[in-house]
């Protein structure tokens, strides 16, 4: 619990910041406003009117927090209007897109490690289909998916996958390799197999390397499934949110829906890091 | 035939800085049995030999042959236990897990595996540590684990390099008994690397004296002491110190000190 | 249906060519072109053979071929998105959002305070996906690249953090009491231990960001931009179903971030060399 | 039987003709049933037809046009809205008072297929939009009316049903406000109408399918008109995302009415020549090349409109 | 007032597998300019207690004073260099840049760095050496390096856990006698660990024995060798022989075997 209180300190300071800038980014408006009305706006007037707009630039710390609270707390959950129902099936297919991206970048680090000729030809191509702007071919992967007959999570899943499976692929890589040439030889002389030398020396010596692109790469996973939402219609999840809200230029809600997926991020990643600690310390790796 | 044989053996490193000779036409055969010693200054390729025996470096010159066969083959043979010169354990397993680690790839059963533990843990006064992680350990508690790991499986050929180096003369004493016991016992071949004069003298069977820049063999000397029976007295007789002083002055030639 | 044939033989002819390749000669020079090259050259014709042979829409999925036909004719078009976007956009972002990232980790690492304070922090704002906060910098920053620049910004900040810290924080006992018995100052120790050992994780951070870059700077165009620029191109193309147009862009877009990350891989190996990983092979 | 219709944007009164349709019964009374999917701005109508994901989608002609061209034969089986709601809002201080005004000012345009009409009208003014000189700076516009409200640009693309009152909602009000309807400008191009292969049609059931997907939506189409406020609160229901508010939506409905008014649902010929004459006239990059063939079938409506 | 001052000192790890007593009611003081060995069986705290004194461990009770203040303000004053049991080069420098770093940190001149370095590493006999990286030396050379890393600067004490203990013999006597001349000319303090006994009493003013579990101080020699005087042959005498002896005995007594 020592760290309550530097978060605290951090968000005050934060807080404080950005009631500044709100004030500094709503003002414009709010003087145009007034000229408008060929009025004058005293300081007081102006502090009050850039914390109550309605499509502020910048929503004020309060109103943002009270959008999160009505979408999280004023609703059913089942409700469409509820943040947790969208933050449910934004999760759902997060979960299973990192899954599968996990998966598919340790088998493939696994590969190239192992595998000369996988190592010398599949790493340029991995690295040329992170490039590929996603929200570009988002909506034919949707389309072609759907022709398919394949609806509903996996699409949102396999456009996740494709994002988190590559700074799981290049962490493991590295962390793969990071063994000196002791630890290697030691098994040598074991003339242990590929498998035992993945098992007992490549895997273990690969985990603090394998938890920090984890945690890049459930993050990126969210990121993916929200990129995917907005093409799989734009009808659930937290994309989804954020996009009508950005269409109806309700800039709380949008923010609401922003807090709500990076606070689901902070969370997969607290997570994740939890589960580092707890290995870390049973491989007598925690510092 | 010999168990170890090298004829004309080189090996040059490529560094940042021009080629190290670091074997120059090395001959050397072992026979089944023998206990021979390496012994010469620092940085002589007394390491790079044994790793060459190991297969774990390719010579760039010469042939080499393990059992008759290829060293690579005889590693995949699994002829060999190997002690480093650094302890090299792995920091996330415990101490028995360490040991444990040669036991596990090479199927052992379980029970097996802990009663074997459990035996060399003592062999190397290390009882009640095999719980606890590696930097919990003090170098040369560290160095005995390795050792112990390297006894837990039965090798035909035991490579040892400088394995009692960072322990005190009473433990050292004390192991170098017991490895004498363990190799009329089993009568296992051992290569061993060490600094101490009256080590190799004390253990060998044959001692070779090795020489820096360019590193190569100047010396192999054949123990005239009895094989079987060696008690630690042994070492304040005539003979073993004429044996010592031989070596001590073929290390002494190899030093840039005299010239 | 003979085409998709052509291919699939095509494919596994290739792969045995590879593999034998890589075998016996692993460490040739050409080899190390080659091999990759005649992957993607197997990739493509696959590609080809699938369309051709399962007679896919050109709306949907255009050829290898025709894409390369469009990328001829307007090869002016593309330049002038690729510096709109990638020189402009991309880079500005990148060079910033990672210098950031660089000395937030090192704030960080230096303060326990902040570690505890602004680590979770940290993490929550760097989480907030693109899509998001795409629109709301392009009201902030205006339609041009500099909105671009700062949606790259906050791409990148997170994984090189995240690394930055794993990396400083990857120091061992021995070499830190080192140090401690030196009395060395803090930024003694920063520079002459802890960043030379966070090395080889700042550059997995880098080189992953370097995706990230160019996949910022694109979809952030989505959400308001100029008439020009790799992103814009691509969203204008795909509503006219210039389905080859858009694949050009994407190949540039694929060339680029594949020479920008084989930059940083040439730069992480002259600066870690020393590590296992790089030492090996 | 089953229909896929594939919406142009999200879900929202602007279709609210087909929600009504569904949640009344009038599908089921043809023995129809119908998925109705929602678009959005990466949703490319016509790219999704020819994946073969819908059978039958809203989308503006002049997009659908283009498409044709492209190789992607779409054919118009039904047309439900008869005007345009296309305008450009543009902010009085900046001094534009008529389209001469617009040199040297930074517009706000639709891509993605929307960007046709804009396009069109500018050429027929002569005013360059490859920011050469005396021409106007053109912006791709995002989802929503920020860079009017912003000052980022002096005009933006709008919607008479959408956006201009998002615009006025935000707080401006229609005095302080310039707008241009394409419907005014003589520059107005089809919107929303009803699209399928033409590759589908040849096939009779197809055809029939069709008959009474057309003959159900326009009794929705009316139903809607005539009872604005229960369609807007079935499109409500209708919303998964759960962002859009009442009263955004009744208003909404009110002025989708105007559109639909002149409309039973049949194409006027008349209107389709208009509209190909102001894509052809385009200038130096018109959206189409020629006069397309076979764009359109009155056959649809005719059968169910008997 | 003596330069290190032990009292009471007691040390207690907390592992995984209970508490383990490294240090039990150590109480020690060093003079200015002596030259204090430290000897005993693997495991008895030795590396422990140089930490201490180093302030890289904490005490979990009694007082250590080095120069007086505490040992953490003794390490800011820079008063000592220390060579740890394993070498600890740094892997991206070379073996001079590893030997510069404590010039750079102390803020040396360019000129005089490299000027202590190439006389250092004329020394440890590794001249020619400066440019390779550290895994490109031998297990003893890496372990010269470091002893000429922490002879690079002048440090009032010296603290070096067995420097030596990779060395063969030839070059043991070598930087035995090396160290004894620098050790004169600079009257330095030296506290060094090894696990030697003619090297501790051949080095030492003052011969500090030690036993495990826990570990603590069994006895305390004061040599009675002359102490400017001390040729390699001074190992014959009998009076030297009678200080090993006792060594011998002390250590004897520390190991489990005997009892
Ligand atoms: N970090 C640690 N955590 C737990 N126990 C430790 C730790 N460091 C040392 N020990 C324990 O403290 C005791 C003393 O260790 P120390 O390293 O001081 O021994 P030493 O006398 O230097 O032995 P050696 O000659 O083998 O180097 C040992 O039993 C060791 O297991
Ligand atoms: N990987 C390497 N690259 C370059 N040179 C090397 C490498 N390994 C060893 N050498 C060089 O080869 C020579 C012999 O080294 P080796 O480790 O065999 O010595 P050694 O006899 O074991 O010495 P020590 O007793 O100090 O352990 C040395 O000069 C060393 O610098
Ligand atoms: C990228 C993008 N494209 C179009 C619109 C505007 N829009 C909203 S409804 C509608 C008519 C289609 O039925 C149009 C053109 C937008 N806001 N953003
Ligand atoms: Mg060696
Ligand atoms: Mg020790």
């Amino acid at each position: 619990m020592k760290s309550v209180l530097p978060i605290l300190t951090v968000l005050a300071a934060i807080v404080v910041i950005w009631y500044g800038a709100a004030v500094g980014l709503n003002s414009k408006w709010t003087y145009d406003q007034a000229a408008r009305a060929g009025q004058d706006v005293s300081f007081s007037q102006l502090v009050t009117d850039t914390m109550t707009q309605e499509r502020p630039v910048l929503p004020a710390p309060h109103q943002v927090a009270k959008g999160l609270w009505e979408g999280v707390a004023g609703q059913k959950i089942t409700s469409k209007r509820s943040l947790v129902y969208h933050g449910g099936v934004t999760f759902s297919a997060t979960m299973a897109g990192f899954v599968l991206g996990a998966v598919a970048g340790i088998l493939l680090a696994v590969g190239i490690v192992h595998n000369r000729a996988m190592d010398m030809s599949v790493m340029p191509w991995a690295i040329a289909s992170q490039t590929i702007p996603i929200l570009a071919i988002a909506p034919m992967v949707i389309v072609v998916l759907a022709s398919l007959g394949i609806k509903g999570l996996l699409p949102k899943a396999i456009i996740a996958a494709y994002l988190s499976f590559f700074p799981i692929l290049v962490g493991m890589v590295k962390g793969l390799r990071a063994p000196d040439g002791m630890q290697l030889d030691l098994l040598r002389t074991y003339n242990a197999s590929g498998s035992e030398t993945f098992w007992k020396l490549r895997l273990p010596s690969s985990m603090p390397y394998f938890f920090a692109s984890l945690k890049v790469g459930i993050a990126a996973a969210l990121v993916g499934t929200i990129v995917a939402e907005l093409p799989a219609g734009a009808t659930q999840g937290l994309g989804a949110r954020l996009l009508s809200g950005s269409y109806y230029g309700q800039t709380i809600q949008i923010w609401a829906a922003l807090f709500a997926a990076a606070a689901l991020a902070a969370v997969l990643v607290i997570v994740v890091g939890a589960i580092e600690k707890v290995v870390l310390r049973k491989m007598g790796m925690a510092r | 035939m010999p168990v170890i044989e090298a004829k004309d053996l080189n090996l040059t490193f490529q560094t940042n800085d021009g080629p190290v000779h670091a074997l120059k036409d090395v001959n050397l055969a072992i026979e089944k049995g023998e206990f021979v010693s390496f012994i010469g200054p620092s940085g002589c390729g007394k390491t790079t030999f044994l790793r060459c025996i190991a297969a774990l470096e390719t010579p760039t010159g010469g042939s080499l042959t393990v059992n008759g066969m290829s060293p690579d083959d005889a590693r995949k043979a699994r002829s060999y236990g190997y002690v480093f010169q650094a302890a090299g354990l792995y920091p996330w397993r415990t101490i028995a897990g360490n040991i444990k680690l040669p036991l596990e790839i090479m199927g052992y059963s379980r029970a097996e595996m802990d009663q074997r533990v459990e035996k060399v843990l003592d062999l190397v006064d290390l009882g009640g540590f095999g719980k606890k992680f590696p930097w919990q350990l003090s170098g040369g508690m560290q160095q005995r684990a390795s050792i112990a790991r390297a006894l837990a499986f039965d090798a035909e050929i035991l490579l040892m390099d400088e394995p009692f180096g960072a322990l005190d003369e009473i433990v050292r004493d004390k192991l170098n008994e017991e490895l004498l016991k363990l190799w009329k016992r089993t009568e296992k071949t051992i290569g061993f690397v060490t600094h101490s004069i009256p080590e190799a003298v004390y253990l060998s069977t044959k001692i070779v004296v090795m020489s820096p820049r360019p590193g190569r063999i100047t010396d192999v000397i054949d123990s005239t002491l009895p094989r079987d029976e060696r008690p630690l007295e042994i070492r304040d007789s005539a003979e073993f110190l004429a044996i010592a002083h031989r070596v001590r002055e073929g290390l002494r030639a190899g030093h840039a000190y005299d010239e | 249906m003979s085409a998709l044939i052509i291919a699939i033989v095509f494919w596994v002819a290739a792969t045995a060519l590879n593999g034998w390749i890589a075998r016996t000669r692993p460490n040739a020079r050409w080899a190390k072109l080659f091999v990759p090259a005649l992957f993607g050259a197997t990739l493509l014709i696959l590609w080809e053979g699938l369309v051709r042979g399962l007679n896919v829409s050109p709306v949907i999925l255009p050829a290898p071929s025709a894409i390369a036909a469009r990328f001829a004719e307007s090869t002016d078009v593309l330049w002038g998105d690729f510096a709109q976007t990638i020189l402009k956009g991309a880079l500005a972002g990148y060079v910033i959002g990672c210098g950031a990232a660089v000395l937030v980790a090192i704030a960080i690492d230096r303060s326990p305070f902040l570690k505890r304070g602004l680590l979770p922090v940290g993490n929550f704002v760097a989480a907030l996906p693109i899509v998001g906060i795409a629109p709301i910098l392009v009201m902030w920053f205006g339609f041009d690249w500099q909105s671009k620049a700062a949606v790259v910004v906050m791409m990148v900040f997170f994984p090189v953090l995240v690394n930055m810290v794993a990396g400083l924080a990857a120091t061992d006992r021995l070499q830190r009491d080192l140090m401690a018995t030196y009395s060395a100052s803090y930024s003694q120790t920063l520079a002459k231990l802890r960043l030379p050992a966070a090395m080889p994780f700042l550059f997995n951070g880098l080189k992953i960001a370097t995706t990230l870059a160019l996949i910022g700077a694109i979809v952030a165009e989505f959400f308001g931009s100029p008439t020009r620029g790799m992103g814009f191109r691509i969203s204008t193309a795909v509503g006219q179903l210039d389905m080859p147009l858009v694949w050009s862009e994407i190949a540039v877009a694929a060339l680029a971030g594949s020479g920008f990350f084989g930059l940083m891989a040439l730069i992480e190996k002259a600066v870690t060399f020393w590590h296992p990983s790089q030492r090996r092979r | 039987e089953e229909v896929k219709l594939q919406l142009k944007w999200v879900t929202q009164s602007q279709f609210a003709g087909y929600y009504v349709a569904k949640e009344k019964g009038f599908y089921d009374e043809e023995g129809l049933e119908v998925t109705i999917m929602p678009g959005g701005p990466d949703i490319s109508p016509t790219q999704v037809m020819a994946g073969g994901g819908a059978d039958v989608t809203v989308d503006w002609m002049p997009s659908a046009l283009a498409a044709r061209e492209k190789g992607l034969p779409l054919v118009n089986i039904a047309q439900p809205f008869k005007s345009s709601g296309m305008m450009l809002t543009c902010l009085k201080e900046t001094g534009i008072a008529g389209p001469e005004d617009f040199k040297g000012k930074t517009l706000g345009v639709w891509f993605g297929g929307n960007e046709y009409p804009f396009l069109s009208w500018m050429a027929t003014l002569g005013i360059p939009t490859d920011g050469s000189e005396g021409g106007v700076t053109v912006l791709k516009q995002g989802f929503n009316v920020d860079p009017l409200l912003q000052k980022q640009a002096a005009c933006i693309s709008t919607m008479t049903y959408n956006e201009y009152w998002q615009v006025i909602d935000a707080g401006l009000a229609p005095e302080d406000l310039v707008t241009f309807k394409y419907e005014d400008e003589g520059v107005a191009t089809l919107e929303d109408g009803l699209y399928v292969l033409e590759s589908n049609l040849a096939d009779p059931a197809f055809k029939e399918k069709m008959v009474k997907f057309v003959r159900a939506s326009m009794k929705g189409w009316k139903y809607a008109e005539e009872n604005p406020d229960e369609a807007a609160g079935i499109v409500l229901d209708n919303d998964e995302s759960g962002a859009q508010t009442e009263a955004h939506q009744k208003r909404m409905m009110g002025e989708i009415a105007k559109l639909t008014a002149g409309s039973n649902g049949a194409l006027d010929p008349a209107d389709y020549e208009r509209t190909v004459k102001i894509l052809l006239g385009g200038g130096s990059d018109p959206v189409i090349s020629a006069a397309p063939t076979g764009a359109y079938t009155l056959d649809i409506t005719d059968e169910a409109l008997k």
